[in-house]
């Protein structure tokens, strides 16, 4: 791992998402255990404070202090998105695979059922399965979750099926392997790349499409701070306390910015074309 | 591709070429008015629904009742230019206007009084303050402007009553239209209805009465705060009676484009509690949490500043208003004692549901806040109006909630079997139904006070503060009330200055 | 070519199908009364019962889905609870504003987007390509919606260059209607635009790694114009895929972006309706969309048929 | 008219090329010769001016009087096209898939001859007609991909010679192509050549092409000329040892001891098959026609009878698509025959238990064409070879250790390869690999697909030696698939031919070659190249 690290480093995109990511992570993890204020504890006196020494990102309108607000945002911003991902890779993988592997009618209504859920528009059907469930972090996982399945499966199904032709697998099917057992041995980790560099970038949207959920009151519930809801309560403040507004939205552009540059640079660093290059 | 482009070039051509009704409104500044309003009414017909909005548009502009309510809660004649009340107290004779006409040309007469009221008594009426007119034994028409209103029991109210929304008159042939299409006897007509964007009223050129300034008048509709901000500020809309963000309240009001008068609601904003929900029923956890609870904290936080401090649920700007903030300080200790002589020495854990208004979202977040030093954890659940009403309101399935109750002296809802306080007290109940049999002004409002202190006493909700009204509008506009004692936007009497 | 048709047709049909059952099904479970919410909280349980009658919500589920159903194939989406009238009218209004917003932010993405990326390939490694590639990257990592309140707040509020928010109709002047819904079309745009331009990029740099552009250039064809008679076309392929996709998504964007700019658009229809709980609203909407975006699907399929002959006749 | 002189190229900080000076005339075909990696094709694209981004030349390229090294783009988009045209080696590329094929031709007419679109068709014609593609059957209307492989190296051709180029370079032009197809493409070079007096320069890998068809040969070496001269001089008086080298191991035959193993001889003595095929069929379902009538199958192969006996190498050989590879398939039960019968000593294959397919699996292993694909990347070497072990239940790590350090060593591969990924070993070196997996169960006999087509000669050679060591050894029974005769006649006992889907003639490999009697044995014997007699032929056409 530290040998991948360290070839990895070179590539500038791996090396500055890296440092974001692993910021925001530090971040979000040392929220569990301090923040410099206590973000559920109201101080309305000393509320819409600009940045300063006392308050780095200064306060909003509850006199909450805005950095520890972004420190436990992350936290929550993290956790949604990567559970997301978690649900699609969890669920799409498996089904691309076993749809390429039994291929067939199978396969077709499986692919199908993907085009269904392709064929709603994401943000709308959050929506829609927000507005069932009541808003909330679990169903706004749920609904970005959902919607990272298919995504996952044809990636997962697309990938398999170039793979089952190669002539490695078909050594494997000589020596009486399953095909569930070629798929854990062989498929899988021979996709790894690809779902690594789609998990990356489905964590990234994860994050954008909980702040918009947040930010149209769906998301994460207070009195636990999230940075599309610090957004929403930002916006009509914006006049008087811009940094409200921004400091969130930078917060998101950010980090969504270090997990796409990770991305990209796990891609370049991944790529088996390169890799082949190199022997 | 190119068939999206095709649909597209339809859609654009059809809006282009349809009648420019509207066009030059703009230009004719000086006679209409676009005004912001927050929520969009569902329909117009005022006698088939609650929903504030209607009546915030149609009241005193489309439709009349016999009175009217001015701008500082005083009733007026209205449709009955004038009445006699018998000495029980129990028979009014309304005497009506001649010359009156509907907006489809037809005349009023006491026929249509009549009809409206002994429709929204009917059984299987939709009039949804059916309340109003429960007191009425017989309407019977004397003459063709002369009506005859026999109640039950004396009502000191009456005359109030007859003067909301859901007791407008409207004509039998046209009163199962008024939701798309209200015909009134009002100053300004329907015009045209751009649904989930704005609605316009045209002046009503045969109106009976004063004719208004206006041509024209807008409604927008805006629920989201920072629209509404944007819209203000980009001139986009004239007025709003009742800005929905108090935060952005200095910021207007530095601007010299802006008038911006803070006036008074009759909207109590109250921590609603289930009293016959342990541990709530107990009164000392309810005074706990009146102890715990920080008014001005809450105004400042959750309605920047505007709003007025309440002990109990009436109106402070009520000459029976007794103040009764001082009952319950902001003690921690003792909110800590009673808990625990409660049998809560640690807390416990309740929930908080909260309808989308800011003041509830915002006002829920601070007293979550608050009620956890004392050990009580909130747990916030948003909801929206359509779960509010059936879940909260209807099956009572709540802790604690916050809500505005926006209807005039209304404190009344207190001695109502199964209201959804779950409140049950027999002397409130004794209180209130002496109340509804005096007449006397003096003697009405010593029984008032009395109301008061006893649901202060028995703490049956966390009482926060009176919701102010942060009207907002253009400099130049003038004859926009100021406070509202009935939900309404009466501009019958606005015009603009140069 | 014709079969490939049927077949596509049959499969919308299908997926629309299922659509129409999750749809119904989901809003089904729904909390909330929409008869209730119609009459407010004073309202009395029998007048609550005979709006549930009027409006047919005491009949059985299958009943009710099977003449939803049915009454869309007729082209009757029902009748809105909250407003009383036909939905098809309601939407009718709202599509002439979302569905132009939607289509103008495509415009503006794509106008800057492709030629754009087509300029960082040709200029594969230069200092003008990776500027372009890093403003991409900030512009796929900003949400729309803050995109969105910050352009209010510099162009609408500050400089006032254009209306803050809000929709004068379109009976008030093309001009001025297109003016109201330039700065929603951007905020849409822009971040699309970001993700288009890095397809086009890499897209066309794939295509210019083929051996078709060795051999044009063998045959004398200048950098330039084999880039535009060789590599383009081609390229347009997985472009054309993407384009796809976020005309779905910009129509499904409105959402955020109609709420931000106070637009009474489609998207702002069905966060009220769903708020007021006026289903049918809600139902026949979400059905319009995920019709919406199987005929997008269906067009991009004709499109790929166009760019690329050796889909016309597949054979095995 | 095209003379290089001291060339240099490097790509980035890589040596591609060191001193490569050639000349050649109009009307002569210069040979480039050299294994993979030797800088033919960059030699080439040199000329071209059309080389990767990052590479920078010195010395000179002249041509008709131009300095190419340092022409502008102008000039040179000129001169090709126009007086320098190539044809690339992979035809099912090198046209864009979107244009048609007459655009595609008449777009460098209109460049270069400022011609209208009209009359550029009308030459277009012309050209397709030469090429052999009359335009009754082939208008110009078609697409890439409604063409086969060898028509659109003809429409290459045709791109190519459209503006009678005084010099054609082609690289590679028949390697992708069948023998048959190959023959009839040099063919039509050679034609060309001589009609529009063109220098032609052929690049290849294949000594045997180049032997044929060429006045002069280069041979080249990691980016170095080792050897140039006279077609003829070079390759008789074969005084480089580079060049004996390649000569040696493309005409390589591997030294056997035994007496070939022949069918009739198995069945006196009574001995039983090892595998036994019996009218095996095999239908694809192809896309329906219309609405209403599905597609009619595609028979890929058509009641085939196979028959190997103990220590038998079988040679199976046809033209791509006849069918080879679908009913090696089925013979290791990884593909379920539509009708027919496969009996693996007393197994019925296409019926088996788990448990015997266990068994049968174990006796019959596999070694595949392309060594890059056959091994997931991703394991070690010990897990790679071991994986057949899957087959033998019971056996401990070390166990399986040791099998696979044994296998190591039968394919003369050190133990110190256990331990490392498939990409750092050769081609040759992962070839080994492969049949020491293949070998790790000790089977009976292995289905060879084509085990040395993607191999340099001198590799191939190796492991041909390999491959008859092996048989020898261990007693192995082969059936060795290849499109490519000179390998088959060199390892097999017998052949069978298929064209098809079915098999037009079976015997004994060397009376096969010598005296082919189907059609189809006659065309791909005809159409290989062949060292020898192509030397033979120059030298009785010198004589004469």
């Amino acid at each position: 791992m530290s040998a991948f690290l360290k070839t990895a480093l070179r590539n500038k995109s791996f090396a500055t998402g890296f440092v974001i990511t692993c910021v925001v992570v530090l971040m979000a993890a040392i929220s569990f255990v301090w923040t410099p204020y206590d973000v559920t504890d109201l101080d309305i006196g000393s509320k819409l404070k600009a940045p300063g020494w006392a308050h780095w990102f200064g306060t909003d309108h509850f006199g909450r202090d805005i950095f520890s607000m972004i420190m436990v945002g992350a936290r929550n911003s993290i956790a949604v998105a990567l559970v997301a991902v978690i649900i699609g890779v969890g669920f799409g993988v498996p089904l691309g695979c076993w749809a390429a592997a039994r291929g067939g009618l199978l396969d077709e209504a499986l692919m199908r059922g993907n085009d269904v859920i392709f064929a709603f528009p994401a943000l709308l059907s959050a929506v829609m399965i927000t507005a069932v469930f009541g808003p909330g972090a679990i169903n706004a996982i749920i609904a970005i979750g959902i919607f990272n399945i298919p995504v996952f499966a044809r990636l997962a199904r697309g990938a398999a099926l170039s793979l089952w032709p190669r002539d490695f697998i078909m050594a494997a099917r000589a020596a009486g392997k399953t095909k569930t057992r070629i798929t854990i041995e062989h498929i899988v980790p021979n996709m790894a790349n690809l779902l690594i560099v789609q998990a990356t970038i489905a964590f990234a949207l994860g994050i954008i499409q909980e702040a918009g959920l947040a930010y149209v009151g769906l998301g994460t519930q207070p009195p636990l701070p999230s940075w599309g809801k610090m957004l929403n309560e930002a916006q009509t403040m914006m006049s008087f306390a811009p940094h409200m507004a921004i400091i969130p939205g930078l917060a998101i552009v950010i980090t969504v910015l270090g997990l796409n540059l990770l991305g990209d640079g796990l891609r370049d660093v991944l790529d088996p074309r390169l890799t082949r290059k190199r022997d | 591709m190119r068939t999206l482009k095709k649909l597209l070039a339809v859609a654009l051509m059809t809006t282009a070429i349809a009648p420019a009704t509207m066009v030059g409104a703009a230009f004719a500044a000086k006679t209409s008015l676009i005004m912001g309003m927050v929520l969009e009414p569902p329909h117009l017909d005022p006698t088939a629904g609650a929903p504030a909005a209607i009546d915030e548009v149609v009241y005193a502009n489309v439709f009349e009742g016999l009175t009217r309510i001015g701008s500082k809660g005083e009733v007026l004649p209205g449709l009955a230019e004038s009445w006699d009340i018998s000495e029980d107290g129990k028979t009014y004779t309304f005497k009506l206007r001649t010359g009156v006409k509907y907006h489809d040309g037809s005349a009023f007469d006491a026929e249509d009084v009549k009809f409206s009221l002994d429709r929204a008594r009917a059984e299987g009426s939709t009039n949804a303050q059916k309340a109003l007119f429960a007191g009425i034994d017989s309407v019977t028409v004397k003459d063709a402007s002369t009506v005859e209103v026999q109640l039950k029991s004396p009502a000191g109210n009456f005359l109030f009553n007859m003067g909301w929304g859901d007791a407008v008159i409207v004509a039998p042939e046209t009163a199962d239209g008024n939701k798309a299409n209200p015909v009134g006897t009002g100053p300004f007509k329907f015009g045209s209805w751009v649904k989930g964007a704005t609605l316009n009223l045209v002046k009503n050129d045969d109106y009976w009465g004063t004719p208004v300034a206006l041509e024209k008048a807008t409604f927008r509709f805006i629920s989201d705060p920072a629209a509404a901000l944007s819209a203000m500020l980009a001139g986009d809309v004239d007025a709003f009676a009742n800005f929905p963000a108090p935060e952005t309240i200095p910021q207007l009001r530095a601007d010299p484009r802006f008038n911006v008068v803070i006036g008074s609601t009759e909207g109590e904003t109250i921590l609603s509690t289930n009293n016959t929900k342990p541990p709530f029923n107990d009164v000392r956890v309810r005074q706990a949490i009146a102890h715990a609870i920080d008014r001005q904290a809450i105004i400042d936080g959750a309605m920047f500043g505007l709003g007025t401090p309440i002990g109990t649920h009436f109106a402070p700007h009520h000459p029976a208003y007794v103040d009764l903030v001082g009952q319950y300080p902001l003690d921690l200790e003792g909110a800590k004692k009673l808990l625990a002589d409660a049998g809560y020495p640690n807390g416990f854990k309740a929930t908080l549901k909260l309808p989308p208004p800011s003041y509830a979202r915002r006002g829920g977040e601070i007293v979550a806040s608050q009620l956890r030093k004392i050990g009580i954890e909130l747990e916030i659940i948003p909801v929206e109006w359509g779960v509010w009403v059936p879940e909260v309101f209807k099956a009572k399935d709540y802790d604690l909630t916050i809500v505005s109750h926006t209807e005039p002296m209304d404190i009344g809802i207190y001695a109502r079997d199964d209201y959804y306080f779950n409140y049950n007290s027999d002397a409130f109940k004794a209180t209130i139904t002496k109340l509804n049999e005096t007449t006397g002004e003096a003697d009405r409002y010593a029984l008032m006070a009395e109301a008061q202190k006893i649901i202060t006493n028995d703490a049956v909700n966390g009482f926060m503060f009176q919701l102010a009204k942060a009207g907002v509008w253009n400099a130049k506009i003038n004859g926009l009330w100021e406070n509202s004692p009935v939900q309404a936007n009466d501009l019958t009497g606005v015009s603009w200055s140069d | 070519m014709i079969l490939f048709l049927v077949r596509k047709t049959l499969w919308a049909a299908v997926t629309l199908a299922v659509a129409s059952v999750l749809v119904f099904a989901a809003l089904e479970i729904v909390p909330g009364d929409p008869a209730q919410v119609m009459l407010g909280i004073n309202a009395t349980d029998e007048a609550i019962a005979a709006l549930r009658e009027d409006l047919g919500l005491n009949k059985p589920v299958l009943e009710r889905y099977f003449s939803w159903v049915f009454g869309m194939l007729q082209g009757d989406f029902g009748k809105s609870y909250t407003y009383s009238v036909p939905v098809n009218e309601l939407v009718a209004d709202r599509v002439t504003i979302s569905l132009p917003l939607a289509l103008l932010s495509l415009l503006i993405s794509t106008a800057i987007a492709i030629p754009v990326g087509l300029y960082a390939a040709a200029r594969r490694g230069s200092l003008a390509d990776t500027g372009i590639m890093a403003l991409s990257q900030v512009g796929i990592a900003i949400p729309n919606f803050w995109f969105a309140l910050l352009l209010v707040y510099f162009l609408a509020i500050w400089l006032q260059l254009v209306p803050a928010g809000g929709f004068p109709g379109w009976e008030a002047g093309f001009f001025t209607a297109l003016k109201s819904l330039l700065l929603p079309a951007i905020s849409l745009a822009l971040p699309q635009a970001a993700i288009l331009s890095r397809v086009t990029r890499s897209a066309l740099l794939e295509t210019l790694g083929e051996d078709y552009v060795r051999t044009a250039r063998a045959k004398g064809l200048s950098r330039r114009s084999t880039i535009w008679k060789h590599a383009l076309r081609n390229a347009m392929i997985p472009v054309l895929t993407i384009l796809g996709l976020q005309f779905a998504y910009l129509l499904a964007g409105t959402i955020i972006i109609e709420n931000v700019f106070y637009l009474p658009g489609l998207g702002r229809l069905v966060f009220q309706a769903i708020s007021l709980r006026d289903l049918i609203v809600v139902e026949s909407v979400v059905m319009m969309l995920v019709g919406t975006i199987i005929v997008i699907n269906l067009l991009v399929d004709l499109a790929y048929l166009w760019v690329d002959p050796r889909l016309r006749h597949r054979r095995s | 008219m095209l003379a290089i002189n001291k060339l240099n190229l490097t790509i980035g900080d890589t040596p591609i090329l060191k001193d490569i000076s050639l000349t050649i005339e109009p009307g002569k075909i210069l040979g480039i010769v050299g294994e993979s990696g030797s800088g033919k094709s960059m030699t080439a694209l040199s000329a071209m001016q059309l080389l990767p981004e990052g590479s920078s030349t010195s010395g000179s390229i002249q041509f008709n009087g131009h300095e190419l090294l340092d022409a502008d783009d102008a000039l040179m988009q000129d001169l090709r096209g126009d007086d320098i045209a190539m044809i690339f080696q992979e035809p099912m590329t090198a046209l864009n898939p979107v244009h048609t094929i007459g655009d595609q031709i008449a777009e460098g007419i209109m460049l270069h001859e400022g011609a209208d679109k009209g009359a550029a068709l009308a030459r277009t014609e012309g050209l397709l007609e030469r090429v052999g593609l009359p335009v009754s059957r082939f208008p110009l209307s078609r697409y890439p991909h409604e063409l086969s492989g060898g028509q659109r190296q003809r429409v290459m051709i045709a791109m190519a010679c459209a503006q009678r180029p005084d010099l054609l370079i082609a690289d590679e032009p028949t390697t992708a192509l069948d023998v048959t197809l190959q023959a009839q493409i040099l063919d039509l070079l050679r034609d060309l050549v001589e009609e529009q007096n063109m220098g032609l320069i052929l690049i290849s890998h294949d000594l045997a092409v180049v032997a044929e068809m060429t006045d002069e040969i280069i041979v080249m070496r990691n980016g170095e000329i080792v050897d140039q001269g006279k077609t003829e001089d070079i390759l008789h008086h074969t005084h480089h040892p580079y060049t004996a080298q390649l000569a040696e191991a493309s005409t390589h035959i591997p030294v056997r001891s035994q007496p070939p193993v022949l069918s009739h001889n198995a069945q006196e003595a009574g001995l039983a098959p090892l595998i036994k095929a019996q009218k095996l069929v095999r239908d694809y379902p192809t896309k329906r026609e219309s609405l209403f009538k599905p597609g009619t199958p595609f028979r890929a192969v058509d009641h085939v009878d196979v028959t190997v006996y103990p220590g038998q190498t079988m040679g199976l050989v046809g033209e791509s698509g006849c069918g080879k590879s679908t009913l090696a398939r089925m013979l290791l039960a990884l593909d379920t025959p539509t009708s027919g019968s496969i009996q693996f000593n007393d197994i019925e294959l296409t019926t088996a238990t788990d448990e015997q397919l266990t068994t049968a699996r174990k006796n019959i292993q596999v070694v595949f064409q392309d060594p890059y694909s056959s091994f997931n990347p991703r394991h070690k070497v010990e897990r790679l070879v071991a994986e057949p072990l899957y087959l033998e239940t019971g056996l401990s790590e070390a166990e399986k250790r040791d099998r696979v350090v044994a296998a190591l060593e039968e394919v003369h591969l050190p133990a110190s390869a256990l331990d490392k990924y498939p990409h750092q070993f050769s081609g040759g070196q992962r070839q080994r690999l492969a049949i020491a997996r293949a070998l790790i169960t000790r089977p009976a006999l292995i289905i060879a697909d084509e085990p040395v087509s993607a191999l340099d000669v001198s590799i191939r050679a190796q492991v041909l030696d390999l491959l008859t060591e092996l048989r020898q050894r261990l007693g192995l029974a082969y059936i060795f698939i290849s499109h490519d005769l000179s390998v088959v006649r060199a390892l097999c006992d017998e052949v069978l031919v298929m064209e098809a889907g079915r098999i037009v003639e079976h015997g004994v490999a060397s009376d096969i070659f010598d005296n082919p009697k189907s059609d189809a044995a006659k065309m791909l014997v005809q159409a290989t190249p062949n060292l020898e007699r192509a030397l033979n032929n120059r030298r009785a056409a010198q004589k004469q």
